[in-house]
C-alpha cells in the first residue's frame, strides 16, 4: 500500500494536490469529487464585496495564459455564511485565500476568517502594498516580514504565505515569510506580463498588464520552489504550470512538500484527479511508499552549495 | 451531490464529420455518450481544440451546442473560422478525438404558457437557436424565425428551419432587408397579426435594442444568448463576467455559469 | 518607399532588427547576408579567457529553452585583434556586449573595448555583482546607477544597458541606468529558471539553473519593455520570445524603437531576414512610411495612467 | 564572402518515405535540392520536427547524414525513437515537408595514403559511418566494417557495406562478441594481416578508449564523431563543447562546428 499523504505544518493532507486559489470553486463538483482532493482553496477574498477588472480578463499567450481577474469578492460575510457552511459536506481541509490593500485591513480580514470550518489561511502576500508605492507585499523582504508578523498574531490558524515570481530576492523574501510566522510558503503567484492586439494596438487585456499562468511559467516557478526550499525550514508547497504527473514530481524532487494546480484545470477540469491517480501508479511502479521518499530527493549535490542563492541568470 | 442534469462531464468524443456549410461556417459531427448529450438548447461545450503546426491553441473554445441527439448519439456544431482555436478544429478529420467539457451553462426557457415564439438570428446564432427551434417544435409551439444574413447564399439552416414547420422569414443585407427599420416593421407586423409571447436571440448589440424596445413597448418577454472570453468554462475563474441591470443596480454575471442566455431586459449593450 | 531605418540615439540603424547578444556570432554568416541586419551584436566578452559553465549548458522546456552557457569569452585582445577586423567588411554597426564581475573590472573592459570599428557597447549589467551579494547589477536600481556612472566615464561611444527581468523594481532600475548615463536599454535578458530530469532526479542544466529565453518570455519582456518605455526618454531595444513579424509589431507598438532576436534564429537561422523582408511588406501594406508611425502607438489610454507602474499581477 | 562548400542552407524538404528499419530504427528519405546535397560524410542536418498533439519538441534535433545523393536529389536519416523530436520524427508522412538545416560540422577526412580503413560502429553509429563507407568505396579504399550491435536481428546497414565491397564482421551481445577484449582481439589480427591506416567510430566512451589504446600502440591514426546537446547547431550559442585535449592543455570544442568529427586521440572520454 502506498500512502500519498503528506504533512504541512500541522495539516496532514490525504495527498500532495490541491487546487491554485482562483482556479477553483464549489463549481468544480459537477465535474468530479472534490473529497479526492489534498485541499480546497478558495479564490481570494477580500474584507468587502468587490467588483473586480474591466473585461477582457483573460487571453492566450503562447501556450499559456495572462489573466487580470482583480479579486471580484462577495466579501467576508458571504464567506462565513455561505462558503464555509457549504464546505462542511466535505472532509478536505478548506484553505481561505485572503489579501487585503493595507497591513490592518490584512490582518482584520485574517482575524475575520478564523472560524471553525477553515482549516488554514493562506495569505495572498503577492498582491499590492497601497501604503507602500503598491509594490506587492512579497516583493521585498521587509514589507514581507512586517505583513507576516500582523497576520500572525490575528490568527492561531496555520497560515500559508503565497509568494510572488515578481521580484529578485526570492530567498530572502522566504525567509521573512517564516521569520514572520509562515507555517508553509506557496510559491507562487502569477508573473507580471503584458500583451498587445497588434490589429487594434489595444492591450489584450483591460485592465493592461496581468499575470502569466500555465507551462511558460513551470520553470521560473520551479527554480522558486527550489530556491525556497533551501532557504526555509518550513514546507513549500509549489504552484505554477503544473498539467502532467510529471510536472508534479519535478516540484517534490525539487524539495516541495506538495503542490497547486491552477490553470491546467482550465485546460483539463479532470486533470487533479488524473494526477492523483497516476502518482499511486509512479509511487507502485518505484517501490515508493510514502512521498517523503520523493520529497526533496533532487541530485544537486555540489552544484547546490555555489549557486543555490544565485538570483540571476548567466 | 450534483443533481443530474446539472452534472459535467470532461468526455473524448470521435469526429464523425467536419465539412463546410458554405464558405464561412462548417458543421462538425461527432459521436458522443448519451450521458453527456442531457443538454438544454442554448448551453454549450467547452472544447479542446487540436494542436497543429502552426496553430497551437492553448484555452478551450466554448461553442454553442447545434445539435444534440441522445437516440443516435450524436452533438453537433455549427461555427465560424475566426481564429486559432477554429482554425485548428477545422482541420479534424473523421475518426479523430476531440476531447468536449459539458453541458455547460443556462439554456433558454420556454415558458408552458407562450405559444407564439419569435427566433431573431444572423451568423453564428443559428447555431445556438437551432435545438431551441427542435425543442419548440417537439412542444407544439408555434415557431417563427427570421434569418438574417450578409446575402442569401450565406443564409443557413432555413431548411432545417422549415423541417420543424417554422415560419420563415428572410432578410440580407444585400437585399437591403435587414437594417433595424425593416426589422422593427416585420416584427411589428407578426406582432399586430399572430401576436408574440417570446424573443429569442443572439449576440448582437443592434439587435438586443431592437428587441429590448419592442419587449418593452408589447410586454412580450424574451431571453438573448450572449458571448463573452471564458477560460474556465465552469463558473470557476470569474473571467467571463458581463454586466447586467438588476434591481439593486448593475451587477456581474458569468457568461458561462449564469448564462450564456440571460433575460432580454436584463442584458446590458456593449 | 517604405524607409525601415531607426534613430537609437546617435546611430541610425537601417533596420528595427538586430541578433541578441549570444544568439549570433560571425558563424551566421554561412546562412545569410548579415549585413542585411540592422545592427551585429556579439556574445558577451569578459577580459579575461574563461571557458564557461559545465555541459549540459541548454535543455528544453514547454516550447522555450534554458541555457547557462556562463559567458565563455577569449578575451578583450582577441575581440580588438581578431573579432573587430572581421566585421570591418561589413557596414552594420557592431555592437560589443561586455560584462564584468566588478564595477572597476566592467569599466576597464568598457574603455578597452571602446576601438575604430565599435559603434556601440551593450553593457550586461543582468551578470552577477560579485562586490554585492552576488546579484546583478540590474537587479537593483542602486547598483544599476553606480555601474552606469562608472561606464559612462570610461568611454565615449553609445551605452547601451541591457536590464534582467529578474527584479522587482523594473521601472527604477530603468531610470537608474538613464541617470547613469545609458544612450538605450536593451529589454531584456533571460528570467532565471530551472528545470529537473524525474528519472535521473538531476537538474538538466549542469550548472543547476540557467536563463528561460524563447516565446514563455515574451509576455514578460514586453510588459517590461512597456514599463521602460513608460519611464524612460532613451530609446528602448525590445528583446525577449520575438520570432514573428507580429511579434516585432507588437513591440514596437508597445514603445521599442527596435528589437533583438534571440532563440528564434535556433530555430529558423533565417528568421531575422524574413522578419525584415516581412516587416517591409507590412508596411507597404498598411500605408506607413517610417517606423516612427508604429514605435509607441499603443493604444493604452486610460489604463496607462493608472496602472502603467503596477509592479505586481493581480 | 562565404566559400561554397560553407554554405549553409535553411530548406523545406519533402518527405519521400519515412519507415521502420528494424524494431528500433527507422529510414527517412527527403527530396532535396542539390545545393544541400554538398555534403562531406560525417556531417549533419539540423531537423526542425513537426508539432503534433502531445509531441511539440521546441529545439531542433542533430541528425547525421545517412546518406546524400546529389543525383537523384536524395538525403537521407537513420535514427531511434529516443524522446519527443524523434517521435514527432517517425509520425512524418511521404509528402509531408520536414525543414532542414545543413549540411553542417566538419565530416570525416580520408587521406589520400591511408589505404586501409576500419570501421567501427553501433547503433546510430552506422548512420554516421555509412556515407564514410560510400566515399571510401569511391575512392577505391579497402574498408573492413565490425558492425556490433545487441543481436543479429538489430544489424544494419550489413548489406550496404556488403555491396560496398566492405570486408565486414560482426560482433553481438547475445552472441557474446561485442566485449572490449574480443574486439581488441579482433582488431590486433586485422592490424597483424592486412594491416590498419586508420580507424573511424562514433559516440562510445567504451569503443574510443580501446581505439586510442590500440590507435597509440600501433601509430594509427584515427577519427570519432561525437554528440552533444545542441541549439543552434552553427557555432553560435556555445552549449555544445565538449573537452579535448590540445598541446596547451585541455580545451573547449564546439561539435557543431569543430566537430561533431575530432582525431581520435584528441578527444577525451566522459
Ligand atoms: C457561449 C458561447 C457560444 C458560442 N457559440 C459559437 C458557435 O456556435 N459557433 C461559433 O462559430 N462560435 C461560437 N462562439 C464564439 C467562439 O467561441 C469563438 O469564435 C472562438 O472562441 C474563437 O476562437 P479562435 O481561436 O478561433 O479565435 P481567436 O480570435 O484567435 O481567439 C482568441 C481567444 O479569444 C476567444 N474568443 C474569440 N472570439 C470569441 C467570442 N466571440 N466569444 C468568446 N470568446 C472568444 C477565444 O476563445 C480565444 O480564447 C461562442 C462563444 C460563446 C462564449
Ligand atoms: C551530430 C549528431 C548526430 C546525430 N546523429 C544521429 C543519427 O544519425 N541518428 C540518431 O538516431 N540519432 C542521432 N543523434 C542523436 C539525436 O540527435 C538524438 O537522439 C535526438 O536529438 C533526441 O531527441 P529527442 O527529442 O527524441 O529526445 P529527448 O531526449 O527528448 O531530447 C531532449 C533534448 O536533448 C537532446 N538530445 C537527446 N539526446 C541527444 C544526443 N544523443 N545528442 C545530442 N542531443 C541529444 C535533444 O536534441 C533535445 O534537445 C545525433 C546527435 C548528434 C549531436
Ligand atoms: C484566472 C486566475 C485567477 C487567479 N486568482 C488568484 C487569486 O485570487 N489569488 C491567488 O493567490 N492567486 C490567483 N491566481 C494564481 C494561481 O493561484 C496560481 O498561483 C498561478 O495561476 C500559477 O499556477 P498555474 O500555472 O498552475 O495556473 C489566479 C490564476 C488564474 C489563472
Ligand atoms: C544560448 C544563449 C546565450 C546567451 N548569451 C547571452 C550573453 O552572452 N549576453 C547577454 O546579454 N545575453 C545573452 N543571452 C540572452 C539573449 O541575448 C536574450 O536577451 C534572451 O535570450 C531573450 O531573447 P530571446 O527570447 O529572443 O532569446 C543568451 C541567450 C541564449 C539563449
Ligand atoms: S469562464 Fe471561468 S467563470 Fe466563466
Ligand atoms: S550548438 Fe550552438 S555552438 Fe554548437
Amino acid at each position: 500500500m502506498v500512502d500519498l499523504s503528506v504533512q504541512i505544518g500541522d495539516l496532514r493532507l490525504k495527498n500532495p494536490i490541491m487546487p491554485a486559489s482562483g482556479t477553483f470553486s464549489e463549481d468544480l463538483a459537477t465535474m468530479l469529487d472534490i473529497n479526492t482532493l489534498g485541499a480546497l482553496v478558495t479564490k481570494t477574498i477580500t474584507h468587502g464585496i468587490r467588483q473586480g477588472n474591466p473585461t477582457p480578463r483573460v487571453c492566450e499567450v503562447a501556450g499559456s495564459m495572462l489573466n487580470s481577474i482583480g479579486i471580484p469578492s462577495k466579501g467576508v460575510d458571504y464567506f462565513r455564511n455561505v462558503t464555509v457552511p457549504y464546505y462542511q459536506a466535505y472532509d478536505s481541509p478548506l484553505v481561505v485565500s485572503i489579501s487585503g490593500n493595507t497591513t490592518d485591513e490584512f490582518a482584520q480580514l485574517c482575524e475575520a476568517v478564523s472560524v471553525p470550518g477553515v482549516a488554514a489561511i493562506e495569505v495572498n502576500i503577492s498582491c499590492p502594498n497601497i501604503e507602500e508605492d503598491g509594490k506587492a507585499f512579497a516583493m521585498r523582504p521587509s514589507s514581507t516580514l512586517d505583513v507576516m508578523r500582523k497576520l500572525r498574531a490575528a490568527t492561531d490558524l496555520p497560515l500559508w504565505a503565497k509568494l510572488t515570481p515578481n521580484t529578485g530576492e526570492t530567498s530572502d523574501v522566504a525567509r521573512a515569510a517564516q521569520e514572520g510566522g509562515a507555517d508553509a510558503l506557496v510559491v507562487c503567484n502569477t508573473m507580471l506580463a503584458m500583451s498587445i492586439d497588434v490589429q487594434s494596438r489595444k492591450p489584450r487585456l483591460g485592465n493592461l498588464m496581468g499575470g502569466l499562468s500555465g507551462p511558460s511559467l513551470k520553470p521560473i516557478a520551479l527554480r522558486m520552489a527550489y530556491q525556497c526550499a533551501k532557504a526555509v525550514d518550513i514546507p513549500v508547497i509549489g504552484c505554477g504550470g503544473i498539467s502532467t504527473t510529471e510536472d508534479v514530481l519535478e516540484y517534490l524532487i525539487a524539495g516541495a512538500s506538495a503542490v497547486q494546480v491552477g490553470t491546467a484545470t482550465f485546460i483539463n477540469p479532470t486533470a487533479m484527479i488524473r494526477i492523483i491517480a497516476e502518482l499511486e501508479a509512479y509511487m507502485v511502479a518505484y517501490n515508493f511508499s510514502k512521498m517523503t521518499d520523493i520529497i526533496n530527493s533532487v541530485r544537486d549535490e555540489e552544484a547546490a552549495d555555489t549557486v543555490v542563492f544565485m538570483e540571476t541568470a548567466p | 451531490m450534483v443533481p443530474a442534469n446539472e452534472q459535467v462531464f470532461e468526455t473524448e468524443c470521435q469526429v464523425i464529420s467536419n465539412s463546410p456549410v458554405n464558405n464561412d461556417y462548417r458543421l462538425l459531427v461527432l459521436a458522443a455518450p448519451a450521458e453527456i448529450l442531457n443538454c438544454t438548447p442554448g448551453q454549450f461545450f467547452h472544447l479542446q481544440c487540436p494542436v497543429r503546426e502552426g496553430l497551437q491553441p492553448y484555452l478551450r473554445r466554448p461553442m454553442s451546442i447545434y445539435g444534440y441527439f441522445p437516440e443516435k448519439g450524436e452533438l453537433q456544431f455549427l461555427y465560424k473560422i475566426a481564429g486559432t482555436g477554429t482554425a485548428a478544429l477545422a482541420t479534424l478529420a473523421p475518426g479523430e478525438p476531440l476531447n468536449v467539457v459539458g453541458p455547460l451553462g443556462q439554456g433558454f426557457d420556454i415558458r408552458d404558457d407562450w405559444q407564439n415564439l419569435l427566433l431573431l438570428a444572423r451568423g453564428v446564432g443559428l447555431a445556438t437557436l437551432a435545438p431551441l427551434a427542435l425543442e419548440a417544435h417537439k412542444r407544439g409551439k408555434t415557431l417563427t424565425a427570421i434569418c438574417s444574413a450578409r446575402s442569401p447564399e450565406m443564409l443557413m439552416s432555413i431548411d432545417y428551419f422549415r423541417d420543424l414547420g417554422a415560419n420563415i422569414i428572410t432578410v440580407t443585407d444585400s437585399e437591403e432587408t435587414s437594417g433595424l427599420e425593416n426589422l422593427e416593421k416585420l416584427i411589428e407586423g407578426l406582432i399586430a397579426t399572430n401576436g408574440i409571447d417570446a424573443f429569442y436571440t443572439c449576440g448582437s448589440n443592434r439587435l438586443l435594442k431592437l428587441l429590448q424596445t419592442l419587449g418593452a413597448r408589447h410586454n412580450i418577454s424574451g431571453q438573448i444568448a450572449l458571448e463573452q472570453q471564458m477560460a474556465c468554462g465552469l463558473g470557476m475563474c470569474q473571467c467571463c463576467v458581463r454586466s447586467f441591470q438588476s434591481p439593486t443596480g448593475i451587477v456581474h454575471k458569468r457568461v458561462c455559469k449564469e448564462g450564456p442566455v440571460f433575460d432580454l431586459q436584463e442584458a446590458m449593450g456593449w
